[in-house]
């Protein structure tokens, strides 16, 4: 079991490595991250949504949907919480 | 040929669907209701398929197209004279299997008949549809829900070895099935087609291994169902079932069903053309000639009449494929003519023995000695159908055997011939001591007085014998089942 | 050699990940099976921030107040505000799956007494 | 832009009726059940008419925030989710209806919180298939594995075990998906599928590519419990309360489905995930091997449930065998037998719900004579169970004879093979239930005077739990008439083109 | 479970402290336009400090101030005005979640009624962290049986 969870491990690991061949080298400030969609958010964000933090206006107005399920997964987590051990005794 | 759009083929199954489901809810409560829908349904189907007779007779066919299924193969019904004469024969046994059924379930006082009479309709649906479909994947839908209703029936006494039954039964089949089904998206895949023509639609697609592979598991696919030699054994084991149910698989719907696809397939898939210059139609013949010897032999040794009969099924299905498979004119109008008579025949012997089970619980034939004078009626029945089977005329059998027999002529097959001849024969041999004990031996325990069936039991039993009688004189009686085997050949001979 | 310098980054990154990984699928104590699926996400986390980087570029909040604004915003200036975006949502949902995970934990404690995989199979057969 | 608001008011109803749920029921309790009928059939009518919208006139895309992608989250919905998301909608507003009285007896005290998480989850669900956005997927993935975790935990004994692997293998499959993204992000910088569908051919030979191709499968196998990495499916779905197995067992495979054949066919067009790659080949043969295990396997088992499960597995392995093949047949095969599959796991799980219901047992050898007390179940299970074994004119068979026909045309006779004996295995498996319920074996002695079994009266399962049977039983029966007619419209459009 | 002893130091230091932890979670909400912070930062913040007070006293004090019911409406709450505020959008004719239509209600521009939209939903998202933490807090601490083990 413990090898088998070593060999699997070593594999990813081995897959992982391969790939970074590939990937543009660290604070690269030509990388397709930085040079693709990104630069929009930070350049228009002052006019578009008057906020001067990015990650705000991204967060929530760029991207806002994805905080709105995130707040969801949130709220599941405390549901399910409730749900799965509360035992209200009287 | 050209086709008339008609909605009645779609009524014809209908009829036989709702009534089903009516018998269904009506339920044990009120029997006679029930019994009455039964009856009314089949009326009502056959006179419906009646109705299309003459239609048929003018050369035209009729089609109705429910819904598409998957590119260029419709839910569509074709009835065209060959499907006509199954149809016709399937809905016509059905009134008198299902009248003789409610005094054969009453008479031993069976359990869940709501069930059965539920499933017998469900049956003939099946096999009706079976009968009119047009394409093979209709055939195929209809097929399976034909294999999947008799299943309760075969296993309805429910007791263990009758379910072991049911098991060998589904086993077989839906085997048969899986091969069918590989059959058909083969047959798609090569041709893109599913719809039957007279005289074949595979030629030139694909090549000739291919196609010899394609008939050789369409043969295993459907012969399963038509009981031929290496694949029959659920046949014999299924006759644990009641009578009717015998007489049902035997006579009426299930094993003709097979042959009928065997015959579908021969002539409406892949034609005599085709066939000849594969060369396979001379394996098939061998191999069901093999099959009409062997079942016969086997038949002496049967003592219980049911089996005996079953194992008479056998050699008869496999005469009448033997013929389709000679691929000559007459041949072919034998075999197609040999599935209704041979229907008349077989059901009057099946009813016969069971009313004898009826009457006396018995079933083997040892213990029959004089039970002709009991009840004579039922074994003068037994009599003519058993002269029918060995072609003695004047019972219908003969013209059938004739036929089949110019036909081995004309294919120049004389081993086929001698075949042919030989199994009359062994009919003669296993039927002949049955009448001889039932009339000429000394009653043992079986009082030598009359004492028949109750009059539901045998009054279907008299007509289907009167009927095989009539056929002999007019092969046209009534439904023109000479007429339309001569049709069919003509149209997948491309004469006339 | 170069090659190792550069991207060093995801070499971190990798080998953290592969701890967990092992944690996850070797370790036999449920809790620790938690700990490396959060040794885990925390990896993807850091490598995801690490690919926001950019050379000479600060935090990604717009310099204003007093008129700063006028002069044209480059992108090169902030570093990539996306990832950030999403990790922030990666740690919630990891969080909220941890949660959920400890709420299983106590109920299999409560069930079998014990946290040892083996000992519950051993309870269960 | 503004365009029609369908497809965001099928994932925010029930996600905002979800949040309303728990004050409700701290105010009134039995108002949750209608509430949450209610909000599933205001879903089911949008995702209705969006279908009908996309069938008229073609994909709908809608820019939450108003920002065009790639900038924002997009939703995409063209004839794929349409009728995946009529489907899944569908079928979870009858099982909501269905879940009343099984709920009240199996978790008495949880009712209010039951429902809220059973919204999140179908929230969940569809809101992963209605995304065209990768990373609002894996969010969306999340709310769904974790509500689905919760409710498989609240089962019998046994379940928080099984939840707890669930939760394991699940997140290690989420995880894999977003390293799969961040990998794709890397190299691309956007995470919107047609961007990227439009950025990542030139790039088709880069490594990072290929291991994050490699790192989607891997994660979506997981989800969607393919044959090496289904363990956590058997228990989970067996333990779960029988409701929450009636709602997760169709659906929540197949959504892993649809995600995979999504990321294989548009995010990664076809010329990538089949010819360059050849993970379309050993995606067939593990279908190969997990259809022919959970047939073989399902024989082994008494529990009907757990048998059920293993058939699941089979299930799964008929849709990825039609990913494997990858040509149009096999593909529409796939695709038809992910909704049949659906109703005929739905239709199967409720019945097995209502027998729990009725009588409290599971174990086949303990089912004789069940139908003289629930004639109706019975026979609608008879109606699944023909389904899935395939015989026409249910939808089973049909979504097995596009995959027979795809595997004749890509000369693949063994995948032929598998499929038709797996039928007869799983017509083997189901006739020895039918064999169980229907026929009594009794002395021939009393074959004839109907014995004690008529003793036994109608007992009838509730009247909120037979409707929905009903109505998946006739859809069973009509996908399968109309299958044809369903391939016309829809499914021949979600077809790539380049097949 | 939570330790069973009470000491005065930790407690008044609580008491001096939470109700400055609290000031500065509302400034991080408040201020994440222009700072980092925003929503799940304050929320946590905010949470945290009632967890606190759970650890320097016990859960009947933290549920005096913030009693379970209280806590699971906020916690629904939060969302709601999240989704509520993409609904009103809605319902003005914009997409989900489009702020900037929210000029229409709000005497502002439309970049400016975006940043109101976002503030909006970063309150939304506050509540439900802090619920959140919080009962997820309760529930696992506790195990889920309040009324027995409050201590």
């Amino acid at each position: 079991m413990k090898f088998l969870a070593f060999i699997i491990v070593i594999i990813t690991g081995a897959l992982l490595i391969y790939a970074t061949v590939d990937m543009p080298d660290w604070a690269d400030p030509y990388s397709p991250a930085s040079t693709h969609v990104s630069p929009r958010y930070i350049e228009k964000t002052v006019e578009e949504t008057a906020t001067p933090n990015i990650v705000t206006s991204v967060l929530a107005d760029y991207r806002g949907y994805d905080t709105l399920g995130e707040a969801t997964v949130i709220f599941t987590a405390a549901v399910c919480c409730i749900l799965l051990l509360r035992r209200t005794r009287k | 040929m050209e086709g008339v759009y008609s909605i009645s083929p779609l009524l014809a199954m209908l009829a036989s669907l709702i009534g089903a489901f009516l018998i269904l809810f009506t339920g044990e409560k009120n029997r006679n209701l029930r019994e009455f829908w039964t009856i009314l349904a089949s009326v009502i189907t056959f006179s419906i398929i009646c109705s299309m007779i003459p239609i048929i007779l003018n050369g035209k066919i009729i089609e109705y197209t429910i819904v598409n299924i998957c590119p260029g193969v419709y839910l569509q019904f074709r009835v065209d004279a060959f499907g006509m004469i199954f149809a016709t024969l399937a809905s016509g046994l059905w009134i008198a299997v299902s009248i003789y059924s409610i005094g054969y379930m009453r008479g031993l006082k069976e359990h869940a008949q709501t069930r059965y009479f539920f499933c017998f309709a469900i049956a003939i649906f099946g096999a009706v549809g079976a009968a009119l479909s047009a394409n093979l994947l209709t055939l195929y839908m209809f097929y399976e829900i034909l294999t999947i209703s008799t299943f309760p029936l075969v296993a309805h006494k429910e007791s263990p070895d009758a379910i072991k039954a049911g098991r060998k039964y589904l086993a077989y089949l839906l085997t048969g099935a899986a091969f069918v089904l590989f059959s058909i998206g083969l047959t798609y895949y090569l041709t893109g087609s599913l719809d039957f023509v007279a005289g074949g639609f595979v030629e030139g697609h694909g090549s000739k291994n291919l196609l010899r592979l394609l008939f050789f598991t369409f043969m295993i696919g459907f012969g399963s169902k038509a009981a031929i030699m290496p694949i029959h054994e659920w046949l014999p084991s299924a006759m644990i079932a009641p009578s009717p149910v015998s007489a049902l698989l035997h006579a009426v719907a299930v094993v003709k069903a097979g042959v009928f696809c065997c015959l579908r397939v021969i002539h409406y898939v892949f034609g005599p053309n085709v066939l000849s210059d594969l060369g396979v139609w001379l394996i098939l013949a061998y191999f069901v000639s093999f099959t009409v010897i062997m079942a016969n032999i086997i038949a002496l040794t049967q003592d219980n009449l049911k089996r005996r009969l079953a194992f008479s099924t056998i050699n008869n299905l496999s005469i009448i494929i033997l013929g389709a498979a000679l691929l000559s004119a007459d041949a072919i109008k034998g075999s197609m003519i040999h599935i209704p008579f041979h229907g008349f025949m077989k059901i009057t012997l099946f009813l016969c023995a069971g009313s004898i089970y009826v009457k006396t619980h018995k079933e083997s034939i040892s213990e029959m000695d004089g039970i002709g004078r009991q009840m004579p009626f039922t074994m003068g029945a037994f009599t003519i159908g058993a002269l029918g089977l060995t072609g003695i005329p004047p019972v219908c059998g003969f013209i059938s055997k004739w036929f089949l027999c110019l036909g081995a002529i004309e294919a120049k097959q004389i081993i086929f011939l001698c075949v042919f001849l030989i199994s009359a024969l062994l009919d003669a041999a296993y039927f002949f001591p049955i009448i001889y004990t039932a009339f000429f031996k000394k009653p043992v325990d079986i009082n030598p007085h009359f004492d028949e069936a109750p009059i539901l039991v045998v009054a279907p039993i008299v007509v289907t014998a009167t009927f095989s009688i009539i056929f002999f004189i007019f092969p046209d009686a009534f439904l023109n089942f000479f007429k339309m085997a001569t049709m069919a050949t003509q149209n997948i001979l491309g004469i006339g | 050699m170069e090659f190792i310098v550069c991207k060093y980054n995801y070499w971190i990154y990798i080998v953290l990940m592969m701890i967990g990984f092992y944690a996850i699928i070797g370790k036999k104590n449920l809790v620790k099976k938690l700990v490396g699926m959060n040794i885990f996400q925390t990896a993807l986390i850091l490598y995801f921030v690490s690919t926001a980087a950019k050379k000479g570029a600060t935090i990604p909040i717009v310099s204003h107040g007093h008129g700063a604004t006028e002069h044209a915003i480059h992108a090169a200036q902030y570093v990539n505000p996306l990832p950030h975006v999403l990790m922030l949502t990666a740690i919630v949902v990891m969080v909220s799956t941890f949660g959920v995970a400890l709420a299983l934990i106590i109920m299999i404690y409560r069930r079998y007494k014990t946290l040892e995989e083996d000992e519950i199979l051993k309870a269960t057969k | 832009m503004t365009s029609s608001p369908f497809p965001i008011l099928i994932v925010i109803v029930p996600l905002i009726s979800a949040f309303f749920i728990p004050i409700i029921g701290w105010w009134k309790r039995n108002l949750c059940y209608p509430l949450v009928i209610l909000s599933l059939f205001f879903c089911t009518l949008f995702s209705i008419l969006t279908l009908n919208a996309v069938i008229q006139n073609g994909t709908i895309h809608y820019y939450l925030g108003g920002w065009h992608p790639p900038w924002g989250i997009e939703y995409v919905v063209d004839h794929l989710n349409a009728f995946v998301l009529a489907i899944i909608s569908f079928t979870s507003f009858f099982v909501a209806i269905y879940s009343k009285k099984s709920v009240e007896q199996e978790l008495p005290d949880k009712i209010v919180f039951f429902y809220a998480v059973y919204l999140l989850l179908v929230t969940g669900l569809l809101g992963i298939i209605a995304t065209g956005d990768m990373f609002n997927l894996y969010v969306f993935l999340e709310i769904a594995s974790l509500a689905a975790y919760a409710l498989i935990a609240i089962g019998e004994d046994g379940a928080p075990l099984a939840s707890f692997r669930y939760v394991i293998m699940g997140t290690i499959g989420a995880c894999f998906y977003l390293l799969g993204v961040g990998y794709l992000y890397i190299v691309t910088g956007s995470l919107n599928m047609a961007d990227l569908s439009e950025l990542l051919p030139k790039l088709y030979h880069s490594k990072v590519v290929l291991v994050a191709f490699t790192f989607f499968m891997v994660g979506i196998a997981l989800k969607m419990a393919l044959f090496p990495l289904h363990t956590w499916l058997l228990d989970a779905y067996t333990y779960a309360p029988s409701t929450v197995s009636a709602l997760i067992a169709p659906t929540m495979t197949k959504v892993g489905a649809y995600v995979m054949i999504r990321v294989m066919f548009t995010v990664f067009k076809p010329d990538f995930s089949i010819s360059l790659f050849p993970i379309t080949s050993i995606l067939g043969w593990l279908a190969v091997a997990a259809i022919l295990f959970g047939s073989i396997m399902a024989l082994a088992q008494s529990d009907l449930k757990r048998m059920l499960c293993f058939v699941i597995v089979a299930e799964i392995g008929y849709i990825a065998i039609g990913v494997g093949i990858a040509n149009r047949m096999a593909l529409i095969g796939a695709i038809l037998h992910i909704v049949n599959d659906v109703f005929m796991m739905a239709c199967l799980f409720l019945v097995v719900g209502a027998i729990v219901y009725k009588t409290g047992t599971r174990n086949i050898y303990q089912l004789r004579y069940l139908h003289r007390k629930l004639p109706l179940t019975m026979a609608i299970f008879v109606i699944g169970a023909l389904s899935v074994v395939g015989i026409p004119p249910l939808c089973g068979f049909f979504s097995k004879w596009y995959l027979i026909l795809g595997a004749f045309e890509a000369g693949k006779w063994v995948f032929v093979a598998v499929l038709l004996v797996s039928s007869l295995l799983n017509a083997i498996l189901f006739f020895r239930v039918i064999e169980n319920i229907y026929l009594e074996p009794r002395e021939p002695s009393y074959a004839h005077d109907g014995g004690g079994p008529e003793a036994i009266s109608i007992d009838e399962a509730p009247l909120s739990m037979l409707i929905p049977m009903f109505v998946i039983g006739a859809g069973i029966i009509l996908l399968g008439v109309f299958s044809g007619k369903i391939i016309d419209v829809v499914i021949q459009h979600t077809i790539p083109p380049t097949i | 479970m939570i330790a069973q002893f009470e000491d005065v130091i930790i407690q008044t230091l609580c008491r001096l402290l939470i109700p400055f932890i609290q000031l500065f979670a509302l400034y991080v909400i408040a201020h994440g336009h222009h700072s980092p912070g925003g929503g799940f930062q304050g929320g946590c913040i905010l949470g945290a400090s009632f967890i606190l007070l759970c650890v320097a006293y016990d859960m009947e004090e933290a549920k005096r101030r913030m009693s379970e019911k209280l806590n699971v409406i906020f916690c629904c709450l939060g969302v709601i005005i999240f989704g509520g505020i993409g609904v009103v959008c809605l319902i003005l004719g914009a997409n989900y979640l489009d702020y900037g239509i929210l000029h229409k209600l709000l005497p502002v521009n439309i970049p400016e009624a975006r940043s109101l939209g976002i503030l909006g939903i970063e309150i939304g998202v506050g509540f439900t962290v802090m619920a959140a933490m919080i009962s997820i807090f309760l529930n696992l601490a506790s195990s889920g049986e309040h009324e027995e083990t409050l201590r």
